[in-house]
């Protein structure tokens, strides 16, 4: 394996955690979106990376399920930030555990 | 023929999305038409197909695997597709009253409707990975705004939570699914069973540990349950009923394909049943007592979803011909029964006005029909006879003897006794008078009433007939079995 | 030559991305911000450019188009924002 | 050595915007820093010769997705003015420390177990290259896109549906017009800007559509190019929300996934499989209908209005 | 005829239970007259298997001098009763109906499961009777009598399960053949035994019988010392033959047990002051001197026999005599001389003067020991126990002289004194048993007398003041002992399991660990938990 | 599969369903509707019946199977065991009908209650008609649904808690009903009663399992049954209206456990083998502890209907006493108490709720010279009293009587002892009662107090309590008589074990 793809392969793997992490700690659900979105995007780079991407033109099956994922990402932010507007409107809060709530 | 079959199953109710997205009226009502009623008669000639020829794939394209996308329909598949079919239909038609076309509320619901329904019938069906991925994502954006169609802070708020954790579980196994990839080379559920004998490494059991704990959040297994309860029990009623029968069954019927069809019976990654099963125990139990614990008869029945998937799990390990009626029968019968339940639910929150336990008393004069449904639903998921539940438990309760599983075994009885205190303890409510003097109800139920009640009534019938019809059912249920299974 | 300069170029440009990033980072403004972002676009666009080459992609040039473009709608909408206290921390 | 050097820059970049996007002192600033995110990974697809990602990363991550999320921030941070900002120490030791550790023994976990795979193209991959010339196109991931895996891209284009229903399900009664109003028409330039800016998008799109079949492209990004001068006229107020969602506008919705299922039906009575793919035609016939569908969804999403009208 | 014995009391029962007596009441005193009929004509036994386990019903030699009893003395009573009974007539009536049905049920059955059916009946009924005052005195006493005719029956009960694991319903005219040598017939014979002397208030249990016999009305305490206590001898009859008796010793020391409960009733009875208790305990007295005879006739076949028609003899006698002097209170027999005149023949007959049916019946049972090879000391003290009687009978008669007030004789007294004169000689005519007594015989019954004369003559010379004694001599004991009992300390209850607490701590528990659960920051780790085990297990 | 006349006995378990149903569907209003149906399907019911009765003694045999899993079967048969427990169930059924027509007519809830009424009869036929245990674990639990809802009818706090307890037990009784079952299943395959029992040939090698399964059986039944451990439920379910208890504790559910132990011993073991694994003493020791046990507990009760329901508690074990004694006489003894307990207990039942319908009199102490007051009741009363404690003629008797002497004949006197020690406790318990009836002044307030019901209402009340009482008197005077109960039982004992 190359020096570039474990590179990147290690990136991948830290992006996920640091998204994981995001996603658990961060009380603003914009956050935990954005945290979700990291997460998605350390996905394709491993999918990439270990589709041979650091030598040459990497896997296309890979490459396609990535492209498809972006747009399942976006579909599913665009959808989480329309519900996180009604949120604030229904209960005045963008926290989904506001401190005092439980 | 057969073949068109599936294509129908998949495309029929997506088209029937499309044209509801039209503004007519017209087409709202043809869509609909189009996407649930054609099923059960598609359904019919499916299954005489899987009869007569018994299980077969259908490459999309014209691409074989592992290049192209496969269909795959067997009795399992086809248990899963009859409930989306027979549930999503009733549900539907007791949608059809609050989400009438031509109002905003349907122009809304039924496009999502559909391609909720087209999205369940394609994950039975697909045999695809990554296919799987996208298949769960569209379920889940397709179920989530109809929670929020209540509109309620509840309701938004629980939308809310499911929506992350159902993009986390998403992510996790699409995780999952490029660790596998990259180790077998395929992403076809079948084909990769070859290449996963061959290559053991902890790549493919981080794998599939990362599938299993992503479907496990989408399944709601105890302690990931937490989005479930508020989730099932704040949303529509139709769209309830369809959650907790259809939608969590997802992820179960996922864990099941995995590690029954596509793990090698020799993976040491099998072992992780024992982990399913032990967290199936608990969420029996848990769900369960946190289910008697409940003042809200939505989140009673919503608890008692947990507690039942818990069934499901537990049938994992036992790895038996029974075991494997007794798991469909309990996908089966729980299916039919949480949705009459919920069915009920929502028409007893409609005349009364409050689901709170509290406020239910005097149900029988009120909305008999109701309670008669959410009563024989209950008596379904006691695994009191004579219902689908009963045979269902019996079966569970015969493979755990089978295989001398004695824990397993109290626990399943712990489940049912538990089971029973909720159900009861709703059925208490609901026949108490807070005046026993008091005196008679004249006011009858509306019409509509009655029909929005007959749906609840049907499903919990159907359940209740399950509890007799298991011969020919289990006889088509058994030559699905997968392969391990199949040894007495 | 070639063989080292272009590299070169882009680790440089790179290590231009990381100053505007510690802008982007350090703030204090908004407007900081923003503009650093921009700068990183641009610089992007070059860092792109120097791939394309050095990599033999030429598809790269059209993502570097891409990115000029984006450039322009991203100010734009930047433009579009308020001025609150949100940035100033 | 240089090109490690490079990688390690990206790499490092990577994580550090990943972790300023996660600890970031506002919310804010974790979406500037999320944006900037997006941009350093198209460098890493272009690194890891992936142009195709590359341009979707910049169109849709960073582009879209950045857009969609200022928007946002704007109505719920800024318009409300109520939520206070709260950092990450806001949680307790004991809610952290859990998360950390678990999150720390996942990376570890992940990296190892990622480093003894193969990074080589897989089976179904190289199957994908040999049989690309059944396909008529020249770019293996259309190829996979909109012939081996149609499905797929079928399906998602219905999660996108469904994502736009989803929002219009929920989209708020109280704040319509979330839309920044006339303030862009006294900043100077903007006119001539957009005047540049919208038909190039278009015309980019069209390229990337037209050069999807061949090199790098395709309907998603020439879609997002597309969405994104929509989004720049929504932005500058050429474009402002509708109480109501046009038949046009419905139709193009519906059009991707209509189109792509009534080709991939219309086999089937020639006794060819589902989704087979009649003819290149077939595939360019798609790809516009997925380019359009997709740009208005997207635009749509951005709005979140039930629809579109010119300002008058 | 049978079957009328016993459904024309059940129906004048029944119409009594409807309708207070009117008009028709004159009809009460003939529901016992089918037994005369039945005692005295020829009759077939009627076989209804259908009813009850298989019943068989019909007058046979044991039983007629016992039925003949029964409807003479019945019939008085009732139709003394007529006038007597003011209050609660009603009920009176329907239980007198219903113990008349049940004794005629007992002395024609021919089957187990009937005997028992009618014994259990009149036990019942006899408790209404009892009761019939309403009095406290009234309930301690039915009390009393139901607990120990309860504790009968289920002696008796217990020796017919015995006998039926067997015998089924067995056929009683046929027991005693089959009853020899059978595993359960020494236990069987033992239950019964005790069972029926509860009802003949045999020695130990005869506490309830000096309660329940004065408090009842007199007509009814004349029927139950005079008639229905006599269907424990006739249980005894029926059910013990001679061949269950097995060896001699018990049968010695039933006689012991006899002559004691003779001599101790009529000197207990001294001790008492009203009439009728005292009358009771000569019941109590009499019924120790049939234990004797009946002992003897466990003997053996021959001298079951020779005894049966003399405990025939004896039973009509006592129970005629008996019942006529019980009525006898009730009709101031001291009043009048002509009225003590009539008290004094049923007194004396009982005594054993010469001639009377007592002579008779005494003479009788004497020769009938003596036939039996009983020893000397039996005869004798046989004999003496004529003193004791005679003693008690004195006695009554005092008190009868201080407690009487006016009342009118009522011609069924007469009727039945009477009666007690003369069927007594002539049932023994009937069965060849009359004889006029020689010198030596009439010296027999005599001397007892005379010794009993002389102890009065003493007795009252001398100034010897009257013991005054408690009716319930062992119950009054019982009482004694209560406070003993009382201080034995009580169990404490157990406290309340702290089960409930426990579980509703759980539940809160719970409750607050669910609401935990949903924070993301909590089920997040759970979560990544899961997926490293899950890994471990599969990997490593 | 079989819908011909063969199946019988579905259509007799059926109409009564049927009838539920329409009830059900008509709701609270169309009271003659409601009567009409009820009466209807009840001597419809009673018809069949005595039509398979007919066709029985003639040498028919019913049998309507019907595959529920592979392997299980449910199956409804009729045999002579059956066809007591039907015959009884049906004729209380109609008479108890009547009953409760007159007793609650004037009540909320009509509709629910009498729905719920015909679902219980019908899980009791479907009990008594059951060909298997399989099938009997079916009526067993739908019997526990179907009578929870007539428990907690009244909807008061006390009526809830009584209900909760029920279901404890008896679902608890269930489960371990289930898991015997399942065992059985296990070890056995199918489990079709046969007389004589079916196990025998495994009984080699299987001994401490078929130990345990019996002992499993036994308890789920005991629950219903209330053997001794496990009635503390039926004392509690008092709370629920007159008829109900009377069905509750003369015909539907504590018989039903004593049927399922009757058929657990005679059908499914076989008395031979239970004996032979030392299982029938067990039970038999059960029972006898119950009967004395809850004589004892019936001494303490205050209240009239809790006393009647400790005295169930106590009876109700002689059948199993009387089944587990094994031999000829005492299994008669056992099988005909099956009837002749359904007949005394119903019998007191109804008079205790004319008491408290009448003049509100619930507790012991308020029955004083009531016997004036409502003579015929009374004389009912007094008839059920003396039926229990065994007096003669009536049908307590006769049982008493085949119990006791089938004891001596199985060499198991010291069941005399238990017999007899409860004969007398019975009377200890009812023999008061009886004395305030008739001897005890009538207190000025009850006096003047006016009944609370009369006309039809009355009539409906009392008729049925009448007949009643008559057919335990009967039962008894007449078990000689061919169809008595009695005779039935002998030629079901004599000619089938």
């Amino acid at each position: 394996m190359s020096a570039t793809a474990t590179i990147y392969l290690l990136t991948a793997a830290a992006v996920f955690g640091i998204g994981v992490y995001g996603l658990l700690q961060a009380r603003q659900i914009l956050r935990q979106l954005l945290a979700i979105n990291l997460m998605g995007g350390a996905i394709f780079l491993l999918l990439i990376t270990l589709g041979g991407g650091a030598e040459g033109p990497p896997d296309p099956v890979p490459q396609a399920m990535v492209l498809t994922g972006i747009v399942i990402a976006v579909s599913a932010t665009a959808f989480a930030l329309a519900l996180l507007v009604k949120l604030q409107d229904a209960t005045g809060s963008s926290d989904l555990d506001p401190p005092d709530a439980e | 023929m057969p073949s068109e079959l599936l294509i129908g199953l998949i495309f029929l109710p997506l088209l029937g999305a499309c044209l509801t997205v039209l503004p007519w009226r017209w087409s709202t009502r043809l869509g609909v038409f189009a996407g649930l009623v054609s099923l059960p008669v598609l359904l019919v000639a499916l299954t005489l197909a899987v009869i007569r020829e018994g299980a077969w794939y259908y490459s999309l394209g014209g691409w074989t695997a592992p290049l192209g996308i496969r269909l795959f329909v067997d009795p399992l598949a086809l248990l899963m597709l009859w409930m989306v079919a027979i549930i999503g239909g009733v549900a539907a038609a007791h949608a059809w009253h609050d989400f009438r076309p031509g109002t905003p509320e349907g122009a809304r619901f039924w496009p999502l409707w559909l391609l909720l329904t087209a999205a369940m019938n394609a994950l039975f069906l697909s045999a695809d990975l990554f296919n799987l991925y996208v298949c769960l994502e569209l379920v889940t954006l397709a179920a989530i705004p109809l929670i929020a169609m209540a509109g309620t802070a509840t309701s938004i708020r629980a939308a809310m939570r499911y929506l992350l954790l159902a993009l986390l579980a998403s992510l996790v196994y699409l995780l999952g699914v490029a660790l596998l990839y990259n180790a077998t080379g395929t992403l076809d559920l079948y084909l990769m069973t070859q290449t996963l004998a061959a290559s053991d490494g902890p790549a493919t059991s981080l794998a599939f540990a990362l599938i299993a704990v992503g479907l496990l959040l989408k399944g709601a297994v105890f302690p990931l349950h937490v989005w479930l309860p508020n989730a099932h029990a704040s949303a529509p009623g139709p769209v309830s009923a369809v959650l907790s029968a259809l939608v969590v069954k997802t992820a179960v019927y996922l864990v099941y394909r995995l590690w029954l069809w596509t793990l090698p019976a020799e993976d040491p990654m099998q072992g992780a049943v024992e982990l399913f099963a032990v967290l199936g125990a608990a969420a029996l139990i848990y769900g369960g007592i946190l289910a008697l614990l409940q003042e809200r008869l939505k989140l009673v029945i919503a608890y008692s979803t947990v507690a039942q998937l818990g069934y499901l799990l537990l049938v994992l390990p036992l790895a038996s011909v029974t075991a494997w009626q007794a798991a469909s029968y309990q996908l089966l019968s729980h299916g039919l029964a949480k949705a009459a339940m919920f069915l009920a639910a929502a028409n007893i929150l409609h005349a009364v006005g409050s689901d709170r336990l509290a406020d239910l008393e005097r149900l029988d004069q009120r909305t008999p029909l109701s309670l008669f449904a959410l009563a024989l639903g209950g008596v379904s998921i006691m695994g009191l006879p004579p219902s689908g539940g009963f045979l269902a438990k019996w079966l569970l309760l015969e493979a755990a003897w089978q295989e001398g599983r004695w824990l397993l075994l109290f626990v399943l009885v712990l489940g049912s006794l538990l089971a029973a205190g909720y159900v009861f303890r709703i059925l208490a409510a609901a026949l108490r008078r807070a005046d026993p003097t008091e005196a008679e109800d004249a006011e009858g139920t509306s019409p509509i009433g009655r029909r929005q009640a007959g749906y609840a009534l049907l499903l919990a019938l159907l359940a209740l007939l399950a509890g007799f019809g298991a011969a020919p059912i289990l006889e088509v249920i058994d030559a699905g079995a997968p392969a391990g299974w199949s040894a007495p | 030559m070639m063989d080292w300069l272009l590299p070169l170029t882009g680790i440089v440009l790179l290590l231009n991305l990381i100053l505007g990033m510690l802008r982007v980072y350090r703030g204090p403004t908004a407007a900081d911000r923003m503009l650093a972002a921009l700068l990183f676009g641009s610089t992007t666009v070059a860092v792109l450019l120097v791939f394309a080459e050095w990599m033999d992609v030429p598809a790269l040039r059209d993502v570097a188009l891409l990115f000029v473009m984006l450039a322009a709608i991203i100010s734009v909408a930047f433009v579009g924002l308020p001025e609150s206290d949100e940035g100033n921390p | 050595m240089i090109a490690l050097t490079i990688d390690a820059i990206i790499a490092i970049g990577i994580v550090w915007l990943a972790l300023q996007t996660v600890r970031g002192a506002n919310v804010f600033s974790a979406i500037i820093m999320f944006i900037v995110f997006g941009l350093i990974m198209s460098l890493a697809w272009a690194r890891l010769h992936a142009p195709d990602l590359a341009l979707a990363e910049a169109a849709i991550g960073a582009g879209i997705t950045g857009a969609l999320l200022l928007v946002t921030w704007r109505r719920v941070h800024v318009l409300e003015g109520r939520t206070p900002q709260v950092g990450m120490a806001a949680r307790s030791l004991w809610l952290t420390l859990p998360t950390a550790l678990a999150a720390a023994l996942l990376i570890a976990s992940l990296g190892w177990v990622a480093l003894t795979l193969p990074a080589e193209p897989a089976t179904a991959g190289e199957l994908a290259w040999q049989r690309l010339p059944e396909m008529g196109v020249s770019n293996p991931v259309t190829g996979v896109l909109l012939g081996f895996r149609a499905y797929d891209t079928l399906l998602e284009m219905a999660v996108l549906l469904a994502a736009w229903l989803g929002a219009r399900v929920v989209a708020s009664e109280l704040r319509p017009g979330a839309l920044p109003g006339p303030a862009h028409e006294e900043v100077p330039l903007v006119g001539a800007l957009l005047s540049l800016v919208v038909p190039i998008s278009l015309l980019v799109a069209v390229y990337l559509l037209q050069a999807g079949g061949s090199a790098p492209g395709g309907a998603f990004q020439g879609g997002a190019v597309l969405a994104a001068g929509g989004v720049l006229l929504c932005l500058t107020g050429r474009l402002e929300s509708a109480d109501q969602t046009s038949l046009i506008e419905r139709i193009v919705l519906i059009l991707g996934l209509a189109v792509f299922s009534s080709v991939g039906l219309m086999m089937l009575p020639l006794g060819e499989p589902m989704l087979a793919m009649p003819g290149v035609w077939a595939i360019y016939l798609i790809e516009t209908a997925l380019l359009l569908s997709i740009a208005l969804t997207l635009v749509l999403l951005f709005a979140a209005a039930p629809g579109l009208r010119r300002s008058s | 005829m049978i079957l009328l014995a016993i459904i024309l009391p059940l129906l004048l029962a029944a119409a009594c239970l409807l309708w207070t007596p009117g008009h028709w009441r004159a009809l009460l005193p003939a529901a016992s007259l089918p037994a005369v009929a039945l005692a005295l004509l020829p009759a077939e036994r009627s076989v209804l298997d259908w009813a009850l386990l298989g019943m068989t019903l019909g007058p046979d030699a044991s039983g007629r001098p016992f039925l003949l009893l029964l409807g003479v003395t019945w019939t008085a009573c009732a139709w003394f009763a007529l006038g007597y009974i003011q209050r609660h007539v009603r009920s009176f009536w329907v239980f007198w109906l219903l113990t008349l049905t049940g004794i005629n049920l007992v002395f024609l059955a021919q089957d187990t499961a009937a005997f028992y059916c009618g014994y259990a009946l009149m036990s019942l009924a006899g408790y209404g009777l009892v009761l019939h005052e309403r009095s406290g005195e009234a309930r301690r006493a039915g009390r009393v009598y139901l607990m120990l005719a309860l504790f009968g029956e289920a002696l008796i009960i217990t020796g017919l399960f015995l006998l039926a694991a067997r015998f089924g319903n067995a056929e009683l005219a046929t027991l005693g053949e089959r009853f020899a040598g059978a595993p359960e017939a020494d236990p069987a014979a033992a239950f019964l035994f005790a069972g029926f002397a509860v009802k003949m208030g045999t020695l130990p249990l005869h506490v309830w019988l000096p309660m329940a016999h004065p408090v009842a009305p007199v007509p009814a305490s004349a029927i139950l010392s005079g008639v229905i206590v006599k269907a424990g001898l006739f249980g005894w009859l029926r059910f013990l033959p001679p061949e269950a008796a097995g060896a001699a010793p018990p049968v010695l020391a039933l006689i012991v047990l006899g002559l004691a409960g003779a001599f101790y009733a009529a000197l207990f009875g001294l001790t008492q002051q009203r009439p009728k208790a005292i009358l009771a305990w000569s019941t109590v007295s009499q019924m120790g001197l049939l234990l004797t005879l009946f002992a003897a006739s466990l003997l053996g076949v021959v001298e079951r026999e020779l005894l049966l028609p003399v405990l025939g003899l004896w039973v009509l006698h006592h129970g005629l005599n008996k019942a006529a002097l019980f009525l006898a209170t009730g009709c101031a027999p001291t009043t009048s001389s002509w009225r003590i005149l009539l008290f004094a023949f049923p007194a004396l007959s009982l005594a054993g003067l010469p001639w009377t049916s007592g002579a008779l019946a005494k003479d009788a049972a004497k020769s009938g020991l003596d036939a039996a090879h009983m020893p000397e000391w039996v005869i004798t003290a046989f004999a003496l126990t004529s003193v004791t009687t005679t003693l008690l009978l004195w006695h009554l008669l005092v008190r009868l002289r201080q407690t009487d007030k006016p009342a009118a004789a009522h011609p069924a007294w007469i009727l039945l004194t009477v009666a007690g004169l003369l069927l007594p000689w002539f049932w023994a005519g009937t069965i060849g048993q009359a004889a006029f007594p020689d010198m030596v015989k009439i010296w027999d019954g005599l001397w007892p007398l005379l010794l009993a004369a002389t102890a009065i003559l003493i007795w009252q010379r001398a100034q010897i003041p009257g013991l005054s004694l408690p009716e319930d001599e062992m119950l009054a004991l019982g009482r004694r002992l209560r406070p003993v009992i009382e201080a034995i300390p009580k169990v404490p209850k157990p406290a309340p399991p702290a089960a409930e607490h426990v579980s509703s701590a759980l539940m809160s528990v719970l409750r607050r660990v669910e609401g935990r659960l949903t924070q993301l920051p909590i089920v997040g780790p759970f979560a990544l938990a899961l997926l490293l085990t899950a890994w471990i297990i599969g990997a490593f | 599969m079989n819908f011909g006349w063969q199946a019988l006995p579905l259509y007799v378990v059926l109409i009564s369903v049927v009838t539920a149903m329409l009830i059900f569907a008509l709701g609270e209003g169309r009271q003659h509707v409601r009567t009409t149906l009820n009466l209807g399907g009840a001597i419809l019911k009673l018809a069949l019946i005595m039509l398979m009765l007919l066709a029985i003694q003639s040498g028919a045999s019913f049998e309507f199977r019907m595959s529920l899993l592979p392997g299980l079967d449910l199956v409804l048969h009729a045999d002579r065991l059956t066809m007591l427990f039907a015959t009884l169930s049906a004729m209380l059924w109609l008479i108890t009908t009547v009953y409760a027509i007159g007793y609650l007519e004037q009540s909320p809830n009509r509709a629910r209650f009498f729905g719920f009424f015909s679902l219980c009869v019908a899980a009791t036929m479907g009990v008594a008609s059951a060909g298997n245990l399989f099938t009997f674990f079916i009526f067993y639990e739908l019997l526990t649904l179907a009578t929870w809802p007539l428990v907690v009818h009244r909807g008061t706090p006390e009526a809830f808690a009584a209900g909760r307890l029920y279901l404890a037990y008896t679902l608890v009784g269930g489960v371990l009903v289930l898991i015997g079952l399942i065992w059985l299943h296990a070890l056995a395959g199918g489990s079709d009663f046969i007389v004589g029992g079916s196990l025998a040939p495994l009984a080699a090698g299987n001994e401490n399992a078929l130990r345990t399964i019996f002992v499993l059986l036994m308890l789920g039944f005991g629950v219903k049954a209330a053997l001794l451990p496990l009635h503390s439920w039926l004392p509690r379910a008092m709370v629920a209206p007159a008829p109900v208890s009377a069905l509750l504790h003369a015909v539907a559910v504590v018989k039903a456990g004593a049927f399922g132990l009757v058929r657990l011993v005679q059908d499914v073991f076989g008395f031979d083998l239970a004996a032979s694994l030392g299982l029938a003493d067990v039970l038999a020791w059960l029972a006898a502890a119950t009967v004395i046990y809850g004589s004892v507990l019936a001494l303490r009760q205050s209240d009239l209907k809790r006393r009647l329901a400790y005295s169930t508690v106590s009876q109700v074990s002689y059948i199993a006493l009387g089944v587990a004694t094994g031999g000829m006489l005492a299994t008669v003894g056992g099988l005909v108490h099956l009837v002749h307990q359904g007949l005394t207990k119903i019998t007191l039942f109804f008079c205790a709720g004319n008491y408290a319908e009448g003049l509100g009199v619930h507790s012991i102490e308020e029955l004083d010279g009531l016997g004036q007051r409502m003579p015929v009741t009374s004389v009912c009363f007094t008839l059920g009293a003396f039926g229990m404690i065994g007096i003669p003629p009536l049908a307590g008797f006769v049982t008493k009587w085949y119990l006791g002497a089938g004891a001596v004949a199985a060499g198991a006197p010291w069941i005399i002892a238990v017999i007899v020690a409860s004969t007398l406790l019975n009377a200890a318990y009812f023999l008061p009662l009886v004395h305030r009836l008739w001897f005890r002044p009538l207190p000025e307030a009850m006096a003047e107090r006016a009944l609370a019901i009369r006309g039809g209402r009355m009539q409906a009340l009392v008729g049925p309590t009448v007949v009643v009482a008559a057919m335990a008197l009967l039962a008894g005077l007449f078990a000689g008589t061919p169809g008595s109960p009695l005779f039935w039982v002998i030629r079901m004992v004599g000619g089938e074990s």
